[in-house]
C-alpha cells in the first residue's frame, strides 16, 4: 500500500529541493530586471532592484539551509541593512530631484551628461 | 506539506512581483511589492530562517516600503504611459532580448549545477536547539563582528546623507 | 621595586622604548616645549638603560654557560622556505653593546640639552637621538642577520639625517650624503653576503647558521673566506676603515653630539659589533682573520698619522676613532674578541668624553673649532680642560686609564699570535696616538691664548646638563679599564667569554714576565708622543713650523690625508656623476618621461573618446550593466 | 500531544482570545467614555442600560446600518482594503502574548499562550510596523487633503517612534536572553522589570501612546486641525473597524508593557489569568487618564521629543543596562 502511490505522493510532499527555491529566485530576479529595463519612474526601478536584492537573499537563505552554513543568513542580514541605508539615500536623491525637475522620470534626468 | 506551503508562497511571490513591474499606479506597485516582501518571508519561514523572516517583514515591510509610499505620495507621482506606447522601442526591445538571454543562462546555470548537500556544522537539529536568532547574534559578534559595525557605519553615513540631501537649502 | 623588575626585563622593551619616545617627540614635539621634549627623549633614553639593566640582571642570574636570553615578537616575513621572526637575543655580547649604546647614549642625550638649547629643530634633534639609538638597539640585540641588517641600515640612515642635521649648510648636506653613500658600498656587500647565507643555510639566524657552519663550510675553504670578507666589507664601511673611512672625518659637520653618538656608541661600533657576532664565520677563514688583522692595523696607523697635523679640534677626533676603531679590528683579527669589545667599550666612553669636551670647548668659543685660534683654555674652562685631559689619558693608553688595558690587550693578543710586525705598527701607532692627542690638549687648554676678541668675549664654561656628562664620562674613561684586570681573565672577558669561539691564544693566563715587558714598551712610546708633543708645543711653539718645512713634502702628505678625498673624487665619483648626467639627459628624458608623457596623451584622447558613453542618460547605463551582467553569467554558466 | 487535539486546543484558544479581545474592545470604548466623564465631572452614557452598559452594543448596532459612502475620486480598492489593513495587525499582534502559566485542562498540558514564537518579541514588533499602512493607505485613499496630510503624520510619527519603542526593550531583552514573551515573563519570577528598568519602561509608555495615535500623540485624527485626520471620510463599518483597530492596538500594547515590565501574569493568590487582565486594565486606565489630562503635542514638538530626547534615552539605557549586565 505504502509502495503503491510512493511515487506521486512522494514528489508532493517531499521536502522541496534546493533547486526549487533558485529557480523561484532566478524568476524573481529576472522580473526585477524586467522592471529596471522597462519602466521610466525611478520609484518603481528603485523597487525592482530592492526586488531582485530579494530574490538573491532567497538564494542566501536556501543555501544556507542546503549548506548547513549560517552565513548565508548573517549576509542577508547585512544585505538588509545596506538596503535600508540605500533606500534612505535614494529616496532622498529622488526627493531632491523631484524638488529640482519636478518630475521623477528618468528620461528627464541627464545632468551628467559627458 | 512543505510543497502545499512553498507552491502558494511561490506563486504570490511571483505574481505581486509581476504586479509591481506591470501596474501603472506607483501606490499599487509599492504594495504589490510589500506582497512580495510577505511571500518571501514566508518562503524564509519555510527554510527555518525565522530571524530573517521576522526582519524582513520589519525592515523590508515596516520600514523601507513604508518610506516609498510616504516619498510616492509626497510627491504626487503621476501614472506611467504603458511601456509599449514609448517612442524608445528598440532599446527597450534590446533590453528584453537580453534579459531573455540571462533568463537563459540561469537556466542553463541551474540546470547543470549539482546539489553538494549539507557540509557546515548548522544542521536544521543544531539550529533548532540552540536557536535561530541566537547562532546569528552570537555570529554577528563573533566573526563577523568587523561587518557587523561598518554596516552600523554604514547606517550612520546614509542617516546623515539623507539628512543633507533631503533638506531644502 | 622587585615586583616591576619582571616586567621591565623584557628584552624587546629595550629598543622599543626609545622607538616610542622618537614617534612621540617627532610627531608631537612641534607644540611641545623644550622642557617637555627633552624630558621624553632622555626619560625614555633612561628607561633604555634601566631595560638594559634589567635584562642583564636577569642575565647574571643565570649560570655562565646558559647566558643567553630570547624573545620573539613573531614572524616578520615569511616567504617560501624562507621564514624571519622579529627575534631579540640577550647573550653577554649583546648586553655589553646594549648597556654601552644605552649608558652613553643616555649622557649624550643629557649633554644635547644644553648644547642644542638654541637650536631650532630641537624636536626633530631629539627625535633623531632617540631613533638613531632604537635602531642601534635593533642591531645589536638582532637575533638574525636580516634584524641585524634593518637595524644597520637604520643606523646608517640617522646617521645621514643627523650628519646633514644643519641642510641649509651645504658642507652639512654633502657630509650626510657622502656618509650614506660611502655605507652603501659596505652594505652592498652586507646584502650579498645575506643572500648567500640564505643559499647557503636557509635561514638568516645566528644560531642556526653558526652551529651549521662548521659542517657546511669547511675550515679555510674559499667560500668561508669570501662570505666573511663579503661581512667584513660591510665592517670596513660602518666602522671607517681603510678604504672606506673617508666619510667619518666629514662627519664632523653634524652637531657635536651627533660626533659623539656615531664615534662613540653607536654607528661606527656596529662593524666591530657584527664581526664580533661573526666570529664563529670568521674563525672557518683564517685568511679573513688575517686580513682584518692588516686592515686594522694599517688602518690605526695611517689615520693616527693623518691625525698628527690637522688643526681642526673635531677631525683630529675623529681620525683618532678611526685609528681606535683600527685597534679594534686589529684585535678582532688575532681572535682577540673580547680584548676588541672590551677596547669598543672603553673607547665609548673616552671617545664620548672627547667629543663631549671637544664640544663644550667650541659652544664656549661660538663655534670655533681651530686649534690655532684656541690656546690657555684651561683658565677658563676648568671642568671641560680636567675632563678632556682624562679623556686624552685615556685614549693615548697611559696607565692606569681605561685605554691602556684594553689597547694593551690587544697588542699582546697580536704580539702573542705571532704578528710581530703588527705588534709594531700597533705600538708606532700608541706613540702617534700620544703626540696628536697631547698636541691638542696643548694647543687647547695650555699655553697663550690666541683667541679672536669676539671668541675670547663669548668664553664661558657650559652648562650643568653638558658638565655633569663630561664629570660622569671622565669617571668611566678612569676606572671601567679596571674590569679588564688582569689581561685576559678579567670579570669582563669572564662574563663576555662565552659568547665567542675558544681561538688560540684564549684563556686565563697570569701576565708574564715578557707580557708586562711588551706592555711597558707601549707605554714608553706613548709616552715618548707625549712628551715630543710638549716640547713641540708648549716648551717650544716655534718648533712645529720649522719641522713641516724641513720635511714639507711629508706635511703636505699629511695635511692633505694623502690625498684620498681627490683620489676617490676623481676615480669614483666624477666618473659616476658623469654617467649619470649621460643616462639622466638621455635615457631618462627620452625613455622614461617620453613613455609617461605618452602615456598620458594617450589616456587623454582615450578619454576625449569614451566621453561620448557618458550619455548622462540613466537606461542607456541601465542597458550596459545588463549586457556585462549577462556576458559574465554567460561566461560562468557555459565555461565555468 | 497528539495532533488533533493539539489543532482543538489551539483553535479554542484563538477562539477565546479573538472573543474576548472583541469584547474587550467594544467595552474599551464604554469605559473609556465613563473614565473622561468621570475626569470632567459629568456623567457619561446613562441612557442606554443601566449606567449605559449596553451603549456598546448600540453603538455596534448603528454604525453597521449607516450608510457607506465612499467617494467619487476615492481610490476605491485601497479604500475599502485600508480598514481591513488596520484591523489585522491589531488583532494578530495578540498572539505571542502569554497570558497564564501552563495549566493541565482535560489531562492535557496546556499553554496559556497561542503560540510560544522564539522570535516573539520581533514578531510583534512586525506586526506592529505594518499597523501603519491601514492608516497611511486610508489617508491617501480617500483623495482629501486633510486625509492624506493625517495619513502622512501618522507614517511618519510611527516610523519615529517605533525606533525608540524598540530600544527601550533592548534592556529587557538583555535581562531577560530570550526574545520569547514566555522566558520573559519567566525571567521576572524575582523582580519585575519595571523595577530594573524603569526607563525603559517610561520610553516604551510613551512610545507606546504615539503608537496607538492617542493623545497627546493624537497628531493624525487632531480633530481641530484635520477635521477627523486620515479617516475623516469615511463612515459606516469601515469607519468602526479604524475605531476598533485603535482600541485593540491600545489592547495589545498594555499588555505588551504588561508582559514585558509589569511581571505578565505573575501575581500572588490570584489565578494568573485575572492578575494578566488586572494589570492590562492598570495600563489601560493610565492611558485613558493620561488622555484625559494632557494637551495635543505640535507636530515639530512630537518629531523634536521623539529623536533628540526619547531615542538618546533609550540609548543611554541600553548603555548602562549592557554595562550592568557585563559587569554582573
Amino acid at each position: 500500500m505504502r509502495g503503491a502511490g510512493c511515487g506521486v505522493r512522494g514528489a508532493m510532499t517531499g521536502t522541496v529541493p534546493l533547486s526549487a527555491y533558485l529557480i523561484l529566485s532566478a524568476a524573481l530576479f529576472a522580473i526585477g530586471v524586467i522592471g529596471v529595463v522597462i519602466r521610466r519612474n525611478a520609484l518603481i526601478i528603485f523597487m525592482a532592484i530592492e526586488l531582485m536584492l530579494n530574490a538573491v537573499n532567497l538564494t542566501f537563505v536556501a543555501f544556507s539551509k542546503f549548506l548547513g552554513s549560517m552565513d548565508g543568513q548573517i549576509i542577508v542580514f547585512f544585505v538588509m541593512a545596506v538596503a535600508a541605508a540605500e533606500v534612505a539615500l535614494g529616496l532622498a536623491i529622488i526627493i531632491a530631484l523631484y524638488r529640482n525637475k519636478e518630475s521623477v522620470n528618468v528620461d528627464d534626468i541627464n545632468l551628467l551628461k559627458g | 506539506m512543505e510543497w502545499l506551503l512553498f507552491v502558494p508562497l511561490a506563486a504570490l511571490a511571483l505574481g505581486t512581483a509581476a504586479f509591481v513591474i506591470l501596474l501603472r499606479n506607483p501606490i499599487y506597485c509599492a504594495l504589490a511589492l510589500v506582497g512580495t516582501f510577505f511571500a518571501l518571508s514566508g518562503l524564509y519561514l519555510l527554510l527555518q530562517a525565522e530571524f530573517v523572516a521576522v526582519v524582513q517583514v520589519i525592515i523590508y515591510a515596516g520600514a523601507i516600503m513604508v518610506l516609498f509610499l510616504f516619498v510616492i505620495m509626497l510627491l504626487d507621482v503621476g501614472h506611467e504611459p504603458p511601456p509599449w506606447l514609448r517612442r524608445d522601442r528598440p532599446r527597450l526591445l534590446l533590453g528584453l532580448g537580453l534579459v531573455a538571454l540571462l533568463v537563459l543562462e540561469l537556466a542553463v546555470a541551474i540546470g547543470s549545477w549539482i546539489a553538494p548537500g549539507i557540509r557546515g556544522p548548522y544542521t536544521s537539529d543544531y539550529v533548532n536547539a540552540v536557536g535561530n536568532t541566537q547562532l546569528i547574534g552570537r555570529l554577528l559578534f563573533t566573526e563577523f563582528l568587523i561587518p557587523f559595525e561598518i554596516t552600523s557605519i554604514i547606517l550612520l553615513i546614509a542617516i546623515v546623507g539623507a539628512m543633507v540631501l533631503a533638506r531644502r537649502q | 621595586m622587585s615586583h616591576i623588575w619582571p616586567m621591565f626585563n623584557q628584552i624587546w622593551l629595550i629598543p622599543v622604548i626609545p622607538l616610542v619616545g622618537s614617534l612621540v617627540v617627532g610627531l608631537m614635539g612641534r607644540s611641545m616645549r623644550r622642557g617637555s621634549v627633552a624630558l621624553i627623549a632622555c626619560g625614555a633614553a633612561s628607561l633604555a638603560l634601566l631595560a638594559s639593566l634589567a635584562s642583564f640582571w636577569r642575565l647574571l642570574s643565570l649560570p655562565p654557560d646558559a647566558r643567553v636570553l630570547r624573545h620573539s615578537l613573531g614572524s616578520w616575513i615569511a616567504s617560501g622556505e624562507l621564514s624571519v621572526a622579529f627575534g631579540f637575543l640577550f647573550d653577554p655580547l649583546s648586553a655589553t653593546m646594549a648597556l654601552v649604546v644605552t649608558g652613553v647614549g643616555l649622557l649624550i642625550h643629557v649633554y644635547s640639552i644644553g648644547y642644542m638649547g638654541e637650536d631650532r629643530d630641537y624636536h626633530r634633534f631629539f627625535s633623531l637621538l632617540n631613533l638613531f639609538l632604537a635602531e642601534m638597539l635593533v642591531l645589536v640585540l638582532a637575533d638574525n642577520y636580516l634584524l641585524l641588517f634593518l637595524g644597520w641600515e637604520g643606523v646608517g640612515l640617522c646617521s645621514y639625517l643627523l650628519i646633514a642635521f644643519w641642510f641649509e649648510r651645504p658642507a652639512a648636506a654633502s657630509a650626510g650624503t657622502k656618509a650614506f653613500l660611502v655605507n652603501r658600498i659596505g652594505d652592498a656587500a652586507v646584502v650579498v653576503a645575506m643572500i648567500w647565507m640564505i643559499l647557503l643555510f636557509g635561514t638568516l639566524d645566528f644560531q642556526t647558521i653558526f652551529t651549521g657552519a662548521p659542517a657546511t663550510l669547511s675550515h679555510g675553504s674559499l667560500a668561508a673566506s669570501v662570505l666573511s670578507l663579503l661581512l667584513f666589507a660591510g665592517a670596513v664601511g660602518k666602522s671607517a676603515q681603510l678604504p672606506l673611512y673617508v666619510w667619518l672625518p666629514d662627519a664632523m659637520e653634524g652637531p657635536t653630539p651627533v660626533s659623539a653618538l656615531i664615534h662613540a656608541a653607536t654607528m661606527v661600533t656596529a662593524g666591530v659589533y657584527m664581526v664580533a657576532r661573526s666570529a664563529p664565520l670568521f674563525q672557518l677563514a683564517p685568511v679573513s682573520l688575517e686580513i682584518v688583522a692588516w686592515v686594522g692595523g694599517i688602518t690605526a696607523l695611517y689615520a693616527a698619522s693623518i691625525a698628527l697635523v690637522q688643526t681642526d679640534i673635531k677631525r683630529i677626533i675623529a681620525y683618532s676613532t678611526i685609528s681606535q676603531l683600527g685597534y679594534m679590528f686589529l684585535g678582532l683579527g688575532v681572535g682577540a674578541y673580547a680584548a676588541g669589545i672590551f677596547h669598543l667599550m672603553t673607547h665609548a666612553f673616552f671617545k664620548a668624553l672627547l667629543f663631549l669636551a671637544a664640544g663644550s670647548v667650541i659652544h664656549a668659543l661660538a663655534g670655533e673649532q681651530d686649534l690655532r685660534r684656541m690656546g690657555g683654555l684651561r683658565r677658563s674652562l676648568r671642568v671641560t680642560a680636567g675632563c678632556f685631559l682624562v679623556g686624552a689619558l685615556a685614549n693615548a693608553g697611559i696607565i692606569p686609564f681605561a685605554g691602556f688595558w684594553s689597547k694593551d690587550e690587544i697588542l699582546l693578543a697580536a704580539y702573542a699570535s705571532g704578528h710581530r710586525l703588527l705588534w709594531i705598527v700597533g705600538a708606532l701607532t700608541a706613540a702617534g696616538t700620544g703626540f696628536y692627542m697631547f698636541r691638542l690638549y696643548f694647543l687647547a687648554f695650555e699655553g697663550e691664548s690666541r683667541l679672536t676678541p669676539e671668541a675670547a668675549s663669548h668664553l664661558h664654561e657650559s652648562p650643568w646638563s653638558m658638565r655633569l656628562p663630561l664629570v660622569l664620562l671622565a669617571l668611566g674613561s678612569a676606572t671601567v679599564g679596571f674590569f679588564g684586570i688582569p689581561p685576559e681573565s678579567g670579570v669582563f672577558h669572564r662574563f663576555l667569554g662565552p659568547s665567542f669561539p675558544v681561538s688560540g691564544h684564549q684563556g686565563g693566563s697570569a701576565p708574564s714576565p715578557s707580557g708586562i715587558g711588551l706592555a711597558l714598551a707601549a707605554l714608553v712610546m706613548a709616552g715618548a708622543g707625549i712628551l715630543m708633543a710638549f716640547r713641540y708645543y708648549l716648551r717650544d711653539p716655534k718648533e712645529p713650523e720649522a719641522l713641516a718645512e724641513r720635511y714639507p713634502t711629508l706635511y703636505r702628505i699629511l695635511v692633505h690625508k694623502y690625498w684620498v678625498d681627490e683620489l676617490y673624487d676623481d676615480l669614483v665619483v666624477r666618473p659616476t656623476m658623469a654617467g649619470a648626467r649621460f643616462v639622466s639627459a638621455s635615457f631618462d628624458a627620452g625613455l622614461v618621461d617620453g613613455a609617461v608623457n605618452g602615456i598620458g596623451s594617450l589616456l587623454g584622447s582615450a578619454g576625449a573618446l569614451l566621453r561620448r558613453l557618458q550619455t548622462g542618460h540613466v537606461p542607456a547605463y541601465v542597458l550596459s550593466i545588463l549586457v556585462g551582467a549577462v556576458v559574465l553569467l554567460g561566461y560562468l554558466a557555459f565555461h565555468g | 500531544m497528539p495532533e488533533p487535539a493539539f489543532f482543538v486546543v489551539m483553535l479554542a484558544k484563538i477562539a477565546v482570545v479573538f472573543g474576548l479581545m472583541l469584547l474587550s474592545v467594544a467595552y474599551l470604548t464604554w469605559l473609556e467614555r465613563k473614565v473622561i466623564s468621570d475626569f470632567q465631572v459629568r456623567l457619561g452614557p446613562m441612557r442606554v442600560g443601566p449606567h449605559g452598559l449596553l451603549q456598546p452594543i448600540a453603538d455596534g448596532i448603528k454604525l453597521m446600518f449607516k450608510e457607506d459612502i465612499i467617494p467619487e475620486a476615492a481610490d476605491r480598492a485601497i479604500y475599502v482594503l485600508a480598514p481591513t489593513l488596520a484591523l489585522i495587525p491589531a488583532f494578530i499582534s495578540f498572539a505571542v502574548i502569554p497570558f497564564g502559566d501552563r495549566v493541565r485542562l482535560f489531562g492535557q498540558s496546556i499553554d496559556m499562550v497561542i503560540s510560544d514564537v522564539n522570535v516573539g518579541l520581533l514578531y510583534l514588533f512586525g506586526v506592529a510596523s505594518l499597523g501603519v499602512y491601514g492608516i497611511v493607505l486610508g489617508g491617501w485613499a480617500s483623495n482629501n487633503k486633510y486625509a492624506l496630510l493625517g495619513g502622512l503624520r501618522s507614517a511618519a510619527q510611527m516610523i519615529s517612534y517605533e525606533l525608540s519603542m524598540g530600544l527601550s526593550v533592548v534592556g529587557v531583552l538583555m535581562l531577560s536572553e530570550s526574545l520569547s514573551l514566555v522566558r520573559i515573563v519567566g525571567a521576572q519570577s524575582k523582580a519585575w522589570f519595571i523595577l530594573l528598568q524603569p526607563i525603559g519602561f517610561l520610553i516604551f509608555l510613551i512610545c507606546a501612546i504615539a503608537e496607538t495615535n492617542r493623545a497627546p500623540f493624537d497628531l493624525p485624527e487632531a480633530e481641530t486641525e484635520l477635521v477627523a485626520g486620515f479617516h475623516v471620510e469615511y463612515s459606516s463599518m469601515k469607519f468602526a473597524m479604524y475605531f476598533m483597530a485603535e482600541y485593540a492596538n491600545m489592547i495589545t500594547v498594555a499588555a505588551l508593557a504588561t508582559t514585558l515590565f509589569l511581571g505578565g501574569w505573575r501575581g500572588p493568590f490570584l489565578p494568573p489569568v485575572v492578575w494578566f487582565l488586572a494589570k492590562l486594565y492598570l495600563v489601560i486606565f493610565l492611558f485613558i487618564w493620561i488622555r484625559a489630562t494632557l494637551p495635543r503635542f505640535r507636530y515639530d514638538q512630537l518629531m523634536r521629543f521623539g529623536w533628540k530626547v526619547l531615542l538618546p534615552l533609550a540609548l543611554a539605557n541600553i548603555v548602562i543596562t549592557a554595562a550592568f549586565v557585563a559587569l554582573r
